[in-house]
């Protein structure tokens, strides 16, 4: 039997940096093969050259035999390849079902057809089961959905292969679940899949082999039957992982209050009523939600990037309500983002600059204004060495950076902080299983030094294995509160789908 | 003196209608997210080539054809440096106002072997056309019939444009490229050809823009006469939200406050301040569009960074 | 060593400019406007009589004419010309420092002793533009569409009105400005929106726009006049009166003068009594005949006006002058 | 073939082409009119750089084209587009020369205050366009296109009325002269360029100096590549904006201001504006990609270019409008990414291009 595409040897230089190492990969009708490895090993890279994205420096792409090379995505389109971009490519103004026909729109004559495109795209969700509204704007849709509008523009341009870079890491548990079942099913339907992801569990439930990549090279092309989670996790970080450290328990005074803190745009529905919440000394605490729930802005309201109408922000006692958000990062407070490229980072600064984000004004960096560069690279440095940060330079690009890596910049910069009170979001997405055992090491490190961490995540797992207590919310409320001991993944997946609290 | 009389309605939907023409055209250039300041340039090539061509075929008709062409002809240069030399929209711009200038200055000597201005008491500009049934009308038939047939190509124009944009196949396609180039270069858009179509529409707009102030409102050429209209063109289309209603509207607007500045000449303010009140009226109606619409991200999307 | 025996002819190039050297400065592009044109036009003819070598620079923009002085004075003309009041600053620097050049300068005045100081009293042929207007309007609206409302129109659109006032004290005075130089399409409206207020003449002053103003009155059928040169065969049934003023026949008489070595610092003005300016009919032949909207009669009356301002019974006070 | 050879021409490579295609592309406009294509541009070299004078008229010339650069760089970094450097400038220029008039005292001093008056004032009109973006979202793209208009108009009736010169014809829109002891003085006696040029190349030596190693210039630069990522480090987004446009405008300010003070010592209607110094600087800054040092260079060659056009028109029967065409060519070609990729895919057959 053919395969329905082969990759030879593929070879990527960006300048004298090898991306790709002579890669290669084949994939059947109706399979999935999953594409895992850390942070900056080239996954996407190889990927962007499959959808005519980036050329090839060497290397061959069968398809269905035939030898190809594609110049633009138009030249892999046309061969049937699809890909799903973790960065969402979606016109936000459009609805689901012009961003899904766009480029093959139904006609009559040459007015575009809008009625019969939705009557098209209802047909095909239905076909998939992969419902979208189709009249909907595409900024007004849940990223699940946005998500589902992708996978269904690729089918609708009638992709028989579909890459889906990293496509879970934006989603719900609850959205997991139906985008693997999706991918099952498209591939019982025939469809080959590309699957690139960091989280192994997926990767055993669905795919029906696996490539391993590691700088670049090949570590492992093995079938599901023939592995197991352990075993690919060692073939990515090329170690084994460790079990996280001890707690120490200790009883500490509060070091952030919220009272009855109320956000509200105008007369809309307020997006955080009414929340109180504390975060004590030495302790994690975890925030669990179905995304949109308030949770963004709760992050924005306590570090002052968004005002509030009611209530009080209090650190160390210390009112910071409605204060900037130079004057909150003084009193105490580091914060990792959600969005490492709207608000982690800047694209077009270099890896220096986006580190030096924060630093600018503190008085070990800057003498009467100016920067003093020679000990804030030693420092950052000292991150790259620690948390394995690849980059060619401190000059590199921040958008050249893996996502993975930018990643781990960001938390390297807000952990160097040394502040009383972290602010966490999200903070492993789309972090290799290597990088993530740092940084969940490094936030349990700043508990037991009797700092204080505020963990937002949407990954269940995340949560739990960190939070000493985690708080559920819901429609801008918190709706529940639950000690580490007692919680289970049931309990929080009830509250957060806005169920009561049982008793425990 | 009179402030309002019906003078005022028929001398601004004259006025306005190269800016109109010239703003749709900007309209079009910001749909594909090119920032063309090179309008004034562009209408100056319009109005220099439709006397040109009045003057070659001794038909006007044919001498807005030709208008529209060379107009045509020099935004495919905007648009061959911006997409294909990847040169800056604004620097290209200027440069094609500046060449513009030069170039029709030139061939006005070369050709005409005048300077300054061309004028010929025997050509004949574009007919005024007297509409059926409204002509007849008291005060709609005096303000509504008897223009240039470019003034009614405007609004007509700026009828076609929305159901360009919102109606058709190509239109649709255009309107995704300035809403997210990345996302319609990774879905196989041709990107490039339907920056070529917008930007060589705007060439035709542009060129019917100069044919109107050569033709239709005078019937002669002077060095430079868009006097400033491409930049208000500008003003209009960003004002517009580059929209063609929204453009209609804030170009009926200026020409509008523009004719009732010149009526204002007549009482005790200095004509400078008379001469502000456009300006500062467009400034207020910002103020009061100022939710609506792109907000002040899109102005930092389009610096030079 | 190759080329080096051809170098001959270039040097007889030199030898042989022992013609005079004029150099005509123009303080912006010939452009739209004939005031420039014709001084060239007149330069030229004087240079080809008396044998000179003309060499005609415009400037691009305001610090160009003090660059293009110097490098004039630099490069050795025996005359360099220059005009108007934007030339003032820079002829001031660079003929003060450079006291042994001969300079001219039209149609403004520069007190130094090495520059002749060319100027005309325009305001004299406006009164009597205004005059004839006053006497001839039916309607009793006259009205005038400037470039611009600045101070240098005064002479212009001031003496006008006080000719337009003289004839006929209860005339209307409009009066518009384009806001700019180079606009025909504007001041054409601004024409078209005296007329609708009544106006059955309106002179223009527009510069190119002027041609505007034509337009609208064959359009509009009113009357009109034009500046500078005879305009009025451009249409001889409205344009009924143009406004004289003789660039090319003082450029002429400055290089002349020169040629002649009569040369000599100092202000010399040329009104209506030294012909410098004038109106059609009134102080100068037309090749077209005199429309009747005007009449024989009008022009008679206005000729003893003429004749008292050129006689000095008659003052016509320059308006930039209080 | 030597590889580190090719990567130090590299840079080298792009401008030169580019220059190529501008001057061909004049030389076929020079040869239209008939003019012996060489000799035509060695005149325009001449005007430009041809002895120590042009040379230093030259740089007079790109004076104020350096300063209006620099300040739309400024804002451009800050991720601002101040399109009204035209309408900062002129303001900055009246508002200056009115000082030089009725204030009172002279020399050194006085010229400083002068400076500092001219940019105030472009500063503060610069920042009524930052001020209606940040409280009321009008856009300053228009705003600042739209305030020129007023600005222009607003200094025209200034010296066209109350404060006209009375003296001499009085028939132009002009203020009265400045007391000479508070010029700036020439640099050379003699020559054209006066200390406004050594202050132009200071502030261009002091913004590369702050964007380099500055706090404050790092917090300019971040808030322009993103204004998120700027708001979340705790750089107070409006303040630094405000700033930013305050200094671009004053810059602008500063540029008419120096005009004043070391090229025409008066305010004249419409000096400042004929030229289109502002949309010159504007493209200074744009080729430059926003550097200081580059603006600085790209508005000496810009300048050359319209001083080797005077050069050309003097000294050639090449008409001004050739020229004209010569200088907008180039600055077509200078702006144009030409590249060693774009010719390799020139020679291959069926060259792509589109890609992400
Ligand atoms: N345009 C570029 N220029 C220079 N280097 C690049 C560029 N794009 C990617 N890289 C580098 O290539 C390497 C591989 O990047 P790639 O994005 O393929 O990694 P990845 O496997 O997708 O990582 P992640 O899991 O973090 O997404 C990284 O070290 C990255 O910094
Ligand atoms: N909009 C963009 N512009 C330029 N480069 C981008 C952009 N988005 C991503 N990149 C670069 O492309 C490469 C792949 O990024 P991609 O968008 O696939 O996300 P990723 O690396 O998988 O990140 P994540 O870890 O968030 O999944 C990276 O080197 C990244 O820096
Ligand atoms: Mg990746
Ligand atoms: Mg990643």
């Amino acid at each position: 039997m053919t395969y329905r595409l082969e990759m030879k040897e593929m070879t990527k230089m960006y300048g004298s940096f090898k991306a790709n190492d002579s890669i290669s990969l084949s994939l059947k009708a109706g399979e999935v093969h999953a594409v895992v490895g850390e942070n900056g090993a080239g996954k996407t890279t190889l990927m962007r050259m499959l959808y005519g994205m980036e050329q090839p420096t060497s290397g061959e792409i069968y398809i269905d035999g035939k030898l190809v090379s594609f110049a633009s995505p138009n030249d892999a389109i046309a061969n049937k390849i699809g890909m799903v971009h973790q960065h969402f490519m979606l016109f936000p103004d459009f609805t689901s079902a012009e961003n899904i026909v766009i480029g093959h729109e139904p006609k009559s004559g040459m007015f575009f057809n809008r009625t019969k495109a939705a009557e098209q795209v209802q047909a095909l969700g239905d076909h998939y089961q992969i419902p979208v509204r189709p009249n909907v704007k595409t900024a007004e849709c849940s990223v699940g959905e946005q998500q589902r509008i992708e996978i269904l523009k690729v089918l609708y341009q009638g992709a028989d292969i579909i890459i889906l870079d990293e496509p879970s890491a934006v989603l719900t548990p609850l959205e997991v679940k139906g985008l693997l079942k999706t991918i099952r099913q498209l591939a019982d339907q025939g469809k080959s899949i590309i699957l690139i992801t960091h989280k192994l569990r997926e990767v055993m439930e669905v795919a029906d082999s696996m490539t391993v990549l590691r700088n670049g090279k090949v570590t492992g092309a093995v079938s599901k039957k023939d592995t197991s989670v352990d075993e690919l996790a060692k073939l990515m970080v090329g170690r084994e992982l460790h079990e996280l450290s001890n707690r120490v328990q200790m009883k500490g005074e509060p070091i952030l209050e919220l009272r009855n803190v109320t956000v509200q745009e105008k007369t809309n529905k307020p997006l955080l009523d009414d929340v109180t919440l504390t975060v004590k000394r030495g302790e994690i605490v975890g925030i669990a939600g179905v995304s949109g729930n308030g949770q963004s802005e709760l992050l924005q309201a306590i570090s002052g990037l968004r005002s509030i109408q009611e209530g009080q922000l209090l650190i160390y006692g210390q009112d910071i309500t409605n204060q900037s958000v130079a004057s909150i990062r003084k009193a105490g407070l580091s914060h990792i983002p959600e969005d490492r490229y709207l608000w982690g980072a800047a694209k077009q600064a270099s890896v220096e600059e986006t580190a030096l984000m924060g630093y600018q004004r503190k008085p070990d960096y800057r003498s009467y204004s100016f920067l003093l560069k020679a000990p804030f690279r030693k420092l950052v440095n000292s991150w790259i060495d620690k948390f394995e940060i690849k980059t060619g330079s401190l000059d590199e690009q921040a958008g050249n950076l893996s996502g993975g890596n930018l990643q781990k910049l960001i938390v390297a910069r807000e952990l160097g902080q040394e502040t009383p009170l972290l602010i966490a979001a999200e903070p492993t997405r789309g972090v290799d299983i290597g990088a993530m055992e740092y940084i969940h090491e490094a936030l349990l490190e700043k508990r037991n030094k009797g700092e204080a961490v505020l963990l937002v995540s949407s990954e269940l797992s995340e949560i739990m294995s960190l939070s000493d207590r985690i708080l559920v919310m819901y429609e801008g409320k918190i709706v529940g509160e639950i000690n580490r001991s007692d919680a289970s993944e049931e309990a929080i997946s009830v509250l957060m789908a806005g169920g009561q609290q049982n008793e425990h | 003196m009179e402030l309002f009389d019906l003078t005022l309605i028929s001398s601004t939907l004259r006025m306005v209608t190269p800016i109109l023409l010239a703003a749709l055209g900007g309209a079009l250039c910001a749909r594909v997210g090119l920032f063309n300041v090179g309008l004034e340039g562009l209408v100056l090539i319009g109005a220099f080539s439709a006397i040109v061509g009045n003057h070659l075929t001794g038909s006007v008709f044919l001498a807005v054809g030709f208008a529209a062409i060379m107009s045509l002809v020099f935004s495919m240069l905007f648009a061959y440096m911006t997409i294909h030399l990847k040169a800056n929209d604004i620097v290209v711009g200027v440069a094609i106002n500046f060449l513009a200038l030069g170039l029709t200055t030139f061939a006005l000597r070369t050709i005409f072997d005048v300077k300054g201005a061309y004028y010929d008491k025997d050509m004949k500009g574009l007919p005024k056309w007297d509409i059926p049934v409204i002509e007849n009308i008291p005060v709609l038939g005096e303000l509504l019939s008897g223009h240039s047939p470019l003034v009614y190509v405007s609004f007509l124009a700026a009828i076609l444009l929305y159901v360009f944009l919102y109606r058709t196949v190509t239109g649709f396609r255009v309107l995704s490229i300035g809403m997210n180039q990345v996302a319609a270069k990774s879905i196989g858009l041709k990107v490039g050809a339907l920056q070529y179509l917008a930007i060589g529409l705007c060439g035709v707009l542009c060129g019917l823009a100069g044919a109107q102030l050569s033709l239709g409102q005078v019937t002669l050429f002077s060095e430079g006469m868009t006097a400033g209209r491409g930049f208000i063109a500008l003003v209009a289309m960003m004002l517009g939200q580059s929209h063609p209603i929204g453009i209609v509207g804030s170009s009926l607007l200026f020409g509008f406050m523009d004719a009732i500045s010149i009526r204002l000449q007549g009482f005790s303010l200095p004509t400078q301040f008379t001469q502000m009140l456009p300006y500062v009226i467009t400034i207020f109606a910002m103020f009061l569009l100022r939710d609506r619409g792109m907000g002040s991200q899109h102005g930092n999307q389009q610096s030079g960074r | 060593g190759c080329g080096a025996n051809e170098t001959t002819n270039s040097a007889g190039d030199k030898t042989e400019g022992k013609a005079k050297k004029v150099a005509l400065i123009l303080p912006e592009k010939i452009g739209v406007n004939p005031f420039f044109q014709q001084m060239d036009e007149g330069a030229k003819k004087a240079a080809e009589e008396f044998g000179f070598e003309l060499k005609t620079i415009e400037s691009t923009d305001h610090t160009a004419i003090e660059e293009n002085l110097r490098v004039a004075v630099a490069e050795g003309y025996d005359l360099i010309i220059t005009s108007s009041f934007e030339a003032e600053d820079a002829l001031k620097k660079v003929a003060g420092e450079n006291p042994d050049q001969p300079f001219a300068i039209i149609d403004t005045t520069v007190d130094l002793p090495n520059v002749r100081s060319v100027n005309f009293r325009e305001h004299e042929a406006a009164y009597l533009l205004g005059a004839s207007a006053g006497l001839s309007t039916k309607t009793n609206t006259v009205g005038m569409v400037a470039a611009m409302d600045i101070p240098l129109l005064k002479k212009w659109t001031v003496a006008f009105e006080n000719g337009l006032h003289s004839t006929n004290p209860d005339a209307t005075f409009l009066v518009n400005y384009v806001g700019n130089f180079n606009d025909p399409a504007k001041a054409k409206e601004l024409a078209l929106l005296q007329a609708s207020q009544g106006a059955d003449f309106i002179a223009g002053a527009a510069a190119v726009g002027d041609l505007g103003v034509f337009e609208a009155a064959k359009e509009k059928g009113f009357y009109t006049a034009g500046q500078d040169v005879d305009r009025t065969e451009l249409d001889p049934d409205h344009i009924v009166l143009s406004q004289l003023k003789g660039t090319d026949a003082v450029a002429y008489e400055t290089i002349k003068a020169f040629a002649e070595g009569t040369y000599e610092a100092g202000v010399v003005a040329y009104g209506l009594k030294e012909e410098g300016v004038g109106l059609t009919y009134v102080t100068h032949e037309s090749a077209t005949p005199l429309n009747d909207f005007v009449g024989q009669e009008v022009v008679d009356q206005v000729k003893e006006i003429k004749d008292q301002i050129v006689n000095g019974e008659l003052e016509v006070p320059n308006p930039l002058e209080n | 073939m030597n590889t580190n050879f090719i990567r130090f021409l590299r840079p080298l490579f792009q401008p030169f082409v580019a220059i190529m295609i501008g001057l061909l592309t004049g030389a076929i406009a020079i040869s239209v009119v008939g003019e012996p294509v060489l000799a035509s541009y060695k005149e325009m070299w001449n005007g430009a750089f041809g002895n120590f004078y042009f040379f230093t008229s030259t740089l007079a010339r790109a004076t104020p084209i350096m300063l209006v650069g620099l300040g739309v760089a400024l804002a451009f970094r800050a991720g601002v587009f101040n399109l009204g450097a035209e309408g900062q400038m002129v303001l900055g220029a009246v508002s200056a020369a009115l000082a030089g008039v009725y204030l009172p005292g002279s020399g050194i001093g006085k010229t400083l205050l002068i400076l500092l008056v001219g940019m105030l004032a472009g500063g503060l009109w610069s920042l009524l366009a930052g001020w209606l973006e940040a409280k009321f979202k009008v856009q300053l793209l228009i705003s600042t296109l739209l305030l020129n208009y007023i600005a222009i108009l607003f200094a025209s009736y200034l010296v066209s009325d109350p404060f006209q010169d009375q003296s001499g014809s009085a028939a132009l829109a002009q203020t009265v002269m400045l007391d000479q002891s508070v010029w700036l003085p020439k640099l050379f006696q003699g020559m054209s360029v006066h200390w406004g040029f050594v202050i132009a190349i200071a502030a261009a030596l002091i913004m590369y100096v702050i964007f380099k190693t500055t706090s404050a210039g790092f917090e300019v630069k971040m808030l322009g590549f993103n204004p998120f990522f700027a708001s979340y480090g705790g750089i107070n987004k409006m303040k630094v904006m405000l700033v930013s446009m305050f200094i671009s405008g004053a810059l602008s300010g500063l540029a008419g201001t120096v005009e004043v003070l070391g090229t025409q010592y008066r305010f004249v209607d419409g000096a400042l504006t004929g030229p289109g110094l502002a949309w010159t600087g504007l493209m200074a800054t744009l080729l430059a990609n926003s550097h200081p040092i580059g603006t600085a260079i790209t508005s000496i060659f810009l300048a050359a270019l319209e001083t080797g056009a005077m050069g050309m028109e003097r000294n050639t029967q090449v008409p001004l409008e050739v020229s004209s065409i010569i200088q907008s060519v180039l600055i077509l070609f200078i702006s144009a990414k030409i590249t060693l990729k774009w010719w390799k895919r020139k020679k291959k057959a069926g060259g792509s291009h589109g890609t992400l």
